[in-house]
C-alpha cells in the first residue's frame, strides 16, 4: 500500500526514525539495567515493545509539554488534551518507566529505585505512588482496555478529541474480560481509541501456541467488530511510527482500531531472543555486560 | 428517647434511584453504568434525562468497573450499578487494582443485597459483601437502613473524594429516618439513646432492632439503638462511647457473621473496651428461595432474634 | 442439505416428534403454572428453550433408566457412561425443573414448590438441596460451559465416550468467562461437548442488539476454533431433534460443536412472544388463564 | 516446652508441589490445573509424571475454576493453581457458585500469598484472601507454616471431602515442623505452652512468633505460641483453652487485620471468654515491592512487632 508523503517531510521522517532508534537504544539499556538492579522484573516484554513506547511518547502522542517543579513536565491526571497512554500488561513497567524518565516525566537517577522499597517505581506501575505519567494500576492482566475506554468515553463527553492507547499482552488476551472490552467498544463506537497487542508469540509457561492456542486474533477482533491492522515488525523503528500514523489516521469512523503488532521478545539483545525464557527473569552481571554491549548509550544512562 | 418516625414503605434502591435523579439535575460530572440491569437498579429517570451520561455494558460486569475507573481519569464521577453479588465477588480484583488500589473516585451502587432479594435464592444473595469491601484497603463501605437515608447517602457519596461501596435493598422496608438528613459519612446515627445494651445495626436490621427495642422496652430494658450505615471507616468512637456506656453489645447485619460489622466491632472492643457481644447475622451459610419475611425468621435476622440475642448478652454482663 | 434416513426409522421418527411435541406442550404448562404459583421466575427463556430440553431429555441423551426409591430415576452425580446436560443460563430453571420431573427424577407434584421456602426448587438450580439431575448450581451468568467442559474432560479420562450438552443464553455470550471457556475447548480439544446457545436476540434491557450487540456469534466461535451449526428455528422440534442428532453425528473429531439454536422467547404463549417483557416476569391469574388456553394438556397437570 | 526443631529453609510452595508429587504417585483421582504459572506453583514433577492429569488453561482463572469444577464430576480431585491473587478475589463468584455452594471437591491451592512475594508489589500482594474465603460458606481454608506443614496439608486435602482454599507463600522459611506429620484439618498445633500470654499465628507468621516467643522468655514472659494452620473451621476449643489460661491473645498473620485470623479470634473470644486482644497483621493498607524482610519490617509483621503488642496486651490485663 503507497501513502503519498511530500518530500520534505519524508526526509524529515527518516531522521526522526535515527533520532527515535537512538533513543530506543537507551531505553533498552535502562531496561537491562534497571532489572538487573533489582534482580528481579520483566526485560522479555520490555525490550519487545521499547519501539512502540518511544514511538508513541516520542513522536505519535501529543502531550502537553507545561513544565513544572524541577523541570519536569507537569503532569495532569486527567489528561485533557492530550494523548493517554494506558499500559494493561503492567509487568512490562521497565520500558514504561525508562520512556516517561527520558521523555522528561521525572529524573532518570530515579529508575535506580525500580522495585526497591519505598520506590514510587513499583514492580507494576501504580497511581498509588503519584508517579507522574501513570493514569491507573496495572499488573494482574486483562483489565486495562476497559480502563482506555473509560477514559475515551470520557473524552468524548468532554469534547477532547484527542487519542487513547493502550497496550496489552498477546497472552493476556486469554483474560474474558479483554473479551468483554471488546465486545464493548465497538457497539458504542470507541473510535478515539487505539489497541495494540504485543504479538510476541510468549507467554510464562512458553509460547501462546502451547499453552493457549490464541489463534487467528484478527479472525477474532474482526468477529468483534474492530477495523484490524498489523504491524509486520514492531521492532523496526519505521514500521512502528508508519503504523501508528496509519491507525490514527483510520480512526474516527466509528470502529475502534485493534495493532497487532509483530514483536520478538527480548528485541535488541540476541540471547534475550527466540523464547519465553527471558519473560520475567533478571540478568546476572555477565550478562548484563553481555546486553549493554549490544546497545549504544545514546543520551546517557542514569 | 426516640429519633424516628414510620413514613410509610418504600424500597432502599429506589433511594438510589432517586438520589441519582437529583445528582443528574444537580451534578453534571455524575455519570452511570448498568450490565443489564436497569429496571432493577431504578436509574431510567437519570437515564431519560441525561442519556449521553449513561453507559449499557450489557452481562460485563468486570469491563463495567473498568471502563468506570477510566471514566474517573476524565474528571466524572461514575455509579456503575448491578446486584449486590455481582458488583463485589464477581470484580473484586477489577475493584481492587482499577478502583480501590489506584484511587479513582467510583462509586459501586449495588441492589439486591443479603436474602431480602428472596425468591432468586442463594446464587444471587451475596452474604460476603461487606467481608471483602472492608478488607480492602482505601474503600468506602456504606449500607444504608432505608429509602430516605440511601437518597441522602447516593447524593453525599458525589462530593465525597474516592473509591466508595453502596449497597441496598430490592424489598419494599420501612421509612423511618429524615427526608431531609444530611448524610454524615463515617458517622454513626443514634436511633435511640438507652443504657442497658448497645444494639448496631446496619442496613435492613435497623428497623428489626427498632422493633426489637420496643419489645425490650416491654420488658423493662432500655437499649440504645445505633445505625452504623457507614461500616467503613467505622465510627468506632460511637461505638466505644455508647459500649462503655452500656457495657454489652448486640450486632446486627444481613450478612454472614464473618468479617461483617460484628467482626468489625469485636476487632474494635477487643483493643480497646472489653465487653461481650452477640452477633445477629447469617451463621455461615448460603440462603434460599422464599419471601423477604420467610428468610429472614429462618435465618435468625428478625427483631424476634435481636430480642433473643440482648437477652442472651446482657445476662453475660459479668 | 440431504440425509439419508432408511424409511423404517423416518416414520418412528415423525412418531416421536409428536409425542415429544406433546411432553413440550405439558412442560410449557407447568412453566407459566410454576412461576405464577409464586409470583416470580423466568417464563420466556423457559418456553423458548423447551423443545430443546425436551429433546434433549426425551430423545437425544442417553439416561440411566435405573429406578430408585418410590419409582423414579437414581440419579448419580458422576453420570458415568451418561450423556449430561448443564444449564448455564440458571435463570430459565423452570424448564429445566419440569423436565427433570416429567422425565422421572422427582415427583412433578414437587414442582408446585418452585421458589418457595425449604425447596429443593429453588429460583436457580442447585446441588445444595439434593434435587436429582442437577449436578452444579447456576444463576450467576457465565459459569456454566467452564463446568461442562470440566465433566467433559473427566469423561475423556475415564473413558467415557458419552457426551456434554450444556446451554447458555444469549445475553450471557456478553460474559468474558464465555470466552475463556471458548478459547479453551478447541485448544484442548474437547470434542464430547455440544453448546447451545439461546438465540433469542432479548435479554433483560431490552433486544440483545441494542442492550450490547453480540454481533455475528457464528463468526466469532469459528474465530475461536469451534465447529459452528444452526438450528434455524429452535421452536420446531423436528429441526431440535435433527440439529442434535447432527451435532451428535459431528462431534468426536477434534473439535467443540456450537449450536447456535433461533428461538423465540415465550414460545408457545402468543403475548409472552415478540419482546424481552416476559424475561422475568409472572403472569397474573388472567394472563395465566390466557397461557393454559394455547397449551393442550397431555400428560396431566401436576 | 519447645516443640519445634529447625533444620532449612525452603518455599512453602515447594511443599505444595512436593505434595502434588506424592499424590501424583498415590492417588489417581488427583488432577492439577494451571493458568500459565506453572514454574512458580512447583507442580513440574507432578506434570512430568501424569501429564494427561494436567491441564493448562492458559490466563484464565474463571474458566480454571469452573473446570475443576466440573472434574469433579467425574470423580476427580482438582487441585487448581495459580498466585493467590488470581485464586481469590479474581475468582471470588466462580469459586462460591462453582465450587462452595456447588458443593464441588475442588482444591484451590495458590502461591505468592501476601507480603513476602516481594518485587511484584501490591497488584500481586493479596491480603484479603483469607476474608474473603473465611467469609465464604463451605469452605475450608488452610494456611501452612513451613514447608512441610503445606506438604502434609496438600496430602491430607486429598482424602478431606469438599471445597478447600490452601494458601501458601514464594520465599524461602524455614522448616520447624516434622517432616512425617499428619495434617489435622481443622487443629491449631500447639508450638509452645505457656502461660503468660496467647500467641494465635498463621503462615509465615509461625516463625515470626517463635522468635517472638524466645526474646520474650529472655524478658522472662511464658508464650503460648498455637499455629492456627486451619483458618476455618477453626479451633476455637483450642483457642479458648489457652485463652481462658493466658488471659490475653496475640494474632499474627501475613494478611488485613480487618476480616482475617485476628477478627476470627476477636469474634470467638467476644462471644464466649473476653480478653485483651492486639493484632499483629497489616493495617487496612496495600504493600508495596521491595524483599520479604523489608516488608515484613515496614508493615509491622516482623518478631519484633510481636513483641512489642504482646507486651501491650499483657499489660492490659485486668
Ligand atoms: C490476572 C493475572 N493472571 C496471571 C498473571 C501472572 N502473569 C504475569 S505476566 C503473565 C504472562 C503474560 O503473557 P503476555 O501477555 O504474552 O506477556 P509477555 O510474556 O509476552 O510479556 C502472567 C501469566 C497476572 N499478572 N495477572
Ligand atoms: C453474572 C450475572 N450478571 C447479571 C445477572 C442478571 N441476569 C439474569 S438473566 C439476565 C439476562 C440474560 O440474558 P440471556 O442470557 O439472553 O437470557 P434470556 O433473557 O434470553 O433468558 C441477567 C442480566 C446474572 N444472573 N448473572
Ligand atoms: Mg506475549
Ligand atoms: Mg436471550
Amino acid at each position: 500500500m503507497a501513502i503519498f508523503v511530500p518530500f520534505t517531510i519524508k526526509i524529515d521522517f527518516l531522521m526522526q526514525i535515527k533520532e527515535l532508534e537512538d533513543i530506543a537504544s537507551q531505553v533498552r539499556r535502562d531496561i537491562v539495567r534497571m532489572v538487573h538492579g533489582c534482580a528481579s522484573g520483566h526485560p522479555g516484554g520490555s525490550l519487545g515493545c521499547t519501539d512502540l513506547l518511544v514511538g508513541l511518547y516520542f513522536q505519535q502522542m501529543k502531550i502537553s509539554n507545561r513544565k513544572g517543579k524541577g523541570g519536569f513536565l507537569s503532569f495532569r491526571m486527567d489528561g485533557v488534551n492530550e494523548d493517554l497512554f494506558f499500559l494493561s500488561n503492567g509487568h512490562i513497567s521497565p520500558v514504561f518507566y525508562s520512556v516517561l524518565a527520558r521523555r522528561g516525566y521525572f529524573d532518570v537517577a530515579e529508575l535506580s529505585t525500580f522495585r526497591k522499597i519505598d520506590s514510587r517505581l513499583q514492580g507494576h506501575p501504580t497511581t498509588h505512588e503519584h508517579l507522574p505519567g501513570i493514569r491507573v494500576a496495572s499488573g494482574s492482566l486483562g483489565q486495562g482496555m476497559s480502563v482506555a475506554i473509560g477514559a475515551a468515553l470520557a473524552k468524548k463527553l468532554n469534547g477532547d478529541d484527542r487519542m487513547v492507547y493502550v497496550l496489552m499482552g498477546d497472552g493476556e488476551q486469554q483474560e474474558g474480560q479483554i473479551w468483554e472490552a471488546a465486545q464493548f467498544a465497538p457497539h458504542h463506537k470507541v473510535d478515539n481509541l487505539v489497541a495494540v497487542i504485543d504479538l510476541n508469540g510468549q507467554q510464562i509457561d512458553g509460547s501462546t501456541d502451547q499453552v493457549m492456542n490464541n489463534r487467528d486474533l484478527k479472525a477474532k477482533y474482526k468477529a468483534f467488530g474492530w477495523r484490524v491492522m498489523e504491524i509486520a515488525n514492531g521492532n523496526d523503528m519505521e514500521e512502528v511510527v508508519k503504523g501508528l500514523r496509519k491507525a490514527k489516521r483510520i480512526s474516527g469512523k466509528g470502529q475502534p482500531i485493534m495493532i497487532l503488532m509483530n514483536t520478538e521478545m527480548g528485541a535488541g539483545v540476541d540471547f534475550m531472543m527466540g523464547s519465553h525464557k527471558w519473560h520475567g527473569i533478571a540478568p546476572n552481571d555477565e550478562q548484563l555486560a553481555a546486553a549493554l554491549a549490544q546497545l549504544p548509550e545514546t543520551l546517557g544512562d542514569y | 428517647m426516640k429519633k424516628y418516625t414510620y413514613t410509610e414503605k418504600q424500597d432502599t434502591r429506589s433511594g438510589f434511584g432517586d438520589g441519582m435523579t437529583e445528582l443528574g439535575r444537580t451534578n453534571p460530572k455524575v455519570v452511570t453504568l448498568c450490565a443489564d440491569l436497569v429496571g432493577s437498579l431504578k436509574t431510567a429517570t437519570f437515564i431519560k434525562e441525561n442519556p449521553e451520561r449513561f453507559f449499557q455494558t450489557g452481562i460485563a460486569e468486570a469491563n463495567m468497573m473498568g471502563i468506570a475507573a477510566g471514566l474517573t481519569i476524565g474528571g466524572y464521577i461514575p455509579y456503575p450499578t448491578t446486584f449486590a453479588n455481582f458488583g463485589s465477588g464477581r470484580v473484586y480484583d477489577q475493584i481492587r487494582q482499577s478502583i480501590a488500589y489506584s484511587n479513582k473516585n467510583v462509586k459501586i451502587a449495588v441492589s439486591h443485597a443479603g436474602l431480602t432479594l428472596g425468591e432468586d435464592g442463594a446464587t444471587h444473595q451475596i452474604l460476603e459483601d461487606i467481608a471483602m469491601m472492608r478488607s480492602m484497603p482505601n474503600m468506602t463501605v456504606i449500607n444504608p437502613c432505608d429509602y430516605n437515608q440511601t437518597k441522602a447517602a447516593t447524593i453525599a457519596l458525589a462530593d465525597h473524594v474516592g473509591p466508595a461501596y453502596l449497597r441496598f435493598g430490592r424489598p419494599k422496608v420501612p421509612i423511618f429516618t429524615d427526608p431531609n438528613q444530611k448524610f454524615e459519612i463515617g458517622k454513626a446515627w443514634t436511633v435511640n439513646e438507652g443504657k442497658d445494651v448497645s444494639i448496631f445495626a446496619t442496613g435492613h436490621l435497623v428497623w428489626e432492632a427498632i422493633q426489637a427495642g420496643e419489645i425490650l422496652a416491654e420488658k423493662g430494658i432500655d437499649a440504645e439503638i445505633i445505625n452504623i450505615h457507614t461500616i467503613k471507616p467505622l465510627d468506632t468512637a460511637a461505638i466505644l462511647k455508647s459500649v462503655r456506656k452500656t457495657k454489652c453489645v448486640v450486632t446486627c447485619e444481613e450478612h454472614q457473621a464473618n468479617g461483617g460489622l460484628g467482626d468489625a466491632v469485636a476487632q474494635t472492643l477487643a483493643q480497646n473496651f472489653l465487653a461481650p457481644q452477640e452477633y445477629v447475622a447469617v451463621n455461615d451459610s448460603f440462603g434460599e428461595s422464599g419471601t423477604p419475611e420467610q428468610l429472614m425468621a429462618k435465618y435468625g435476622l428478625s427483631a424476634e432474634a435481636i430480642v433473643e440475642k440482648t437477652l442472651k448478652v446482657i445476662a453475660r454482663k459479668s
